[in-house]
């Protein structure tokens, strides 16, 4: 293999968090076209190989991962069992990254019961965090998503989430 | 009771509307609101019979609809499963759309739960040998969140008295951000006007946090203030002269 | 790539440690001539690929690992790599950060203890400065927080920190 893509290659295997191009070129001192190049090469062959891992790009970054077809042998492997959110902190996590930056009464007033404790736990998790306060008496605390959570749910951008279904219009 | 229900699988009133909604197969944008509001209670009534603790949501939820309920018996109103009136507004109105919306954000937390989660569905490299460290880099900080941080803070002062923890509030802290800018500038310009401190901002709360942090400082004997006549400007000094950062 | 073959590499990608033949065949259940043929398989195949990683036989197992001659750039992405703030320096931080400026008299007093070490080491990584001094006798230090503690805890100014009353709402 080429010099250059074998490099950006042990960079993306040894990060921890998905590795952005602009972070590879100024670790690599490379031309951001020969960084993308690099990449995107790695991208179609490990594509096109079908192993036990792809590269795959995520929260504005790249990263390797293995394919869910294989989860329940490492799950095995890893002796623990599929982590999960409740029901309910999913529709408050789901209100939070459609309607960020949002405060606690307007999930509250979406989802029809407190989210107080929910949304706790979701900031403790990390998938949620405090983004600053709402100009309005009380400044009340607005949350929105977190980078992990664009990485634990495998998506690029906010503007990868499926759109939600329109429920303004009262029209049949 | 026949319902076949496990009340845990409700995430609240709303859930559980949406759910009798659906077991009758009823047209969400015209709920029979009688037989609903009937189902309703009686669901509530079940969970109770079964000591259930019932969220105050429930009951909230149940009073809407009983008012609805009468709101449509009204003679002015369209009767029930007429749908919108011509001129007047639903009594439904509102409590449809609220249910769409939730709907709206139901379907997509099933969408957030059925994609490829990492570490319960894909995973990342699982260890890598530890390197030696670069040692010319700057060192970075592990993940701490504000989380940690107000729970470090609660755990120190859980001794103290609660007069001390309701002290702390947004104002003290925008204050105290203030302090910080003014203290920046007095470390750059060696002065600064009282005048340039309120100029900045444009808006009412900005200058009187800048005000009250003058006076913070003057209380903690941080700055002094002269004033070269009687209508002339006002200049701000620092008190003493600081030790350089990490001294 | 053959099933088996990927599954193996999901599993050797996924794991904590290098892992034996014997755990792989535990977990897969597979007769262990076909884990065998598949590991060996795989490392011949990244060994005559020449990328960014091998798979290495280490500690009784077998691990991907980055090629040595890699290891400069990847020392440098992944710099000096993260030191965690001890309990008691991130309780020294939270008291400066609510209580700003303060003296150190004041911070022995709402901690109970010397607060002299923790914060001279928040003070060296440049998350509380000496922002001056108290103009009463002796002239002590006042303490207060840095901009690069704004940008570690992802506040855009001091405001933004969730009041205690705030915090606790959220727990009920």
């Amino acid at each position: 293999m080429e010099h250059d893509k074998a490099l950006v290659e042990a960079l993306l295997f040894a990060a921890e968090t998905p590795i952005s191009l602009d972070r590879l070129r100024e670790i690599l001192d490379m031309p951001k076209e020969a960084v993308q190049a690099a990449v995107l090469d790695l991208q179609r062959e490990y594509q096109e190989r079908r192993g036990g891992f792809t590269l795959e790009e995520v929260a504005g970054g790249f990263q390797f991962r293995t394919l869910p077809e294989y989860s329940a042998s490492i799950r095995k492997m890893k002796g623990r069992g599929p982590s999960s959110l409740t029901p309910a902190a999913l529709e408050t996590l789901a209100v939070v990254a459609y309607r960020q930056p949002i405060v606690k009464a307007d999930i509250d007033r979406v989802r029809g019961v407190d989210a107080g404790g929910t949304l706790k736990g979701l900031v403790e998790k990390k998938l949620v965090r405090i983004v600053g306060r709402k100009d309005v008496p009380g400044k009340p605390i607005l949350y929105g998503t977190t980078r992990r959570f664009l990485e634990i749910f495998d998506l690029q951008d906010l503007a990868e989430l499926p759109t939600l279904r329109e429920f303004g219009e009262l029209a049949e | 009771m026949s319902y076949e229900v496990r009340l845990d699988i409700f995430q609240g009133p709303l859930d559980l509307l949406l759910y009798l909604i659906k077991k009758n197969e009823i047209d969400i944008y015209n709920i029979p609101i009688a037989l609903i509001t009937q189902q309703y209670l009686e669901t509530l009534e079940w969970m109770k019979s079964l000591n259930l603790d019932l969220a105050g949501e429930y009951l909230v939820l149940a009073s809407t609809l009983l008012l609805i309920k009468s709101r449509m018996l009204l003679p002015d109103d369209s009767p029930e499963g007429a749908g919108e009136d011509e001129t007047g507004e639903d009594p439904r109105q509102d409590l449809v759309r609220q249910l769409l919306e939730y709907q709206a954000f139901k379907e997509a937390a099933l969408d957030l739960d059925g994609r490829p989660w990492l570490e319960r569905d894909v995973f990342k490299r699982g260890s890598y040998p530890d390197l030696p460290p670069a040692g010319t880099e700057e060192e970075t900080i592990a993940e701490v969140g504000i989380v940690e941080l107000v729970d470090a803070f609660r755990r120190v002062i859980s001794s103290l008295e609660k007069e001390e923890l309701m002290q702390i509030n947004s104002e003290k802290l925008s204050v105290t951000d203030r302090i910080n800018e003014i203290l920046e500038r007095l470390r750059e310009a060696g002065q600064v006007s009282f005048q340039e401190l309120l100029e900045g901002g444009r808006d009412r709360r900005r200058i009187v946090y800048t005000f009250l942090a003058i006076l913070e400082l003057m209380k903690l004997r941080m700055i002094k203030a002269y004033q070269t006549g009687p209508f002339g400007p006002i200049r701000i000094f620092p008190a003493v002269e600081e030790e350089p950062d990490g001294a």
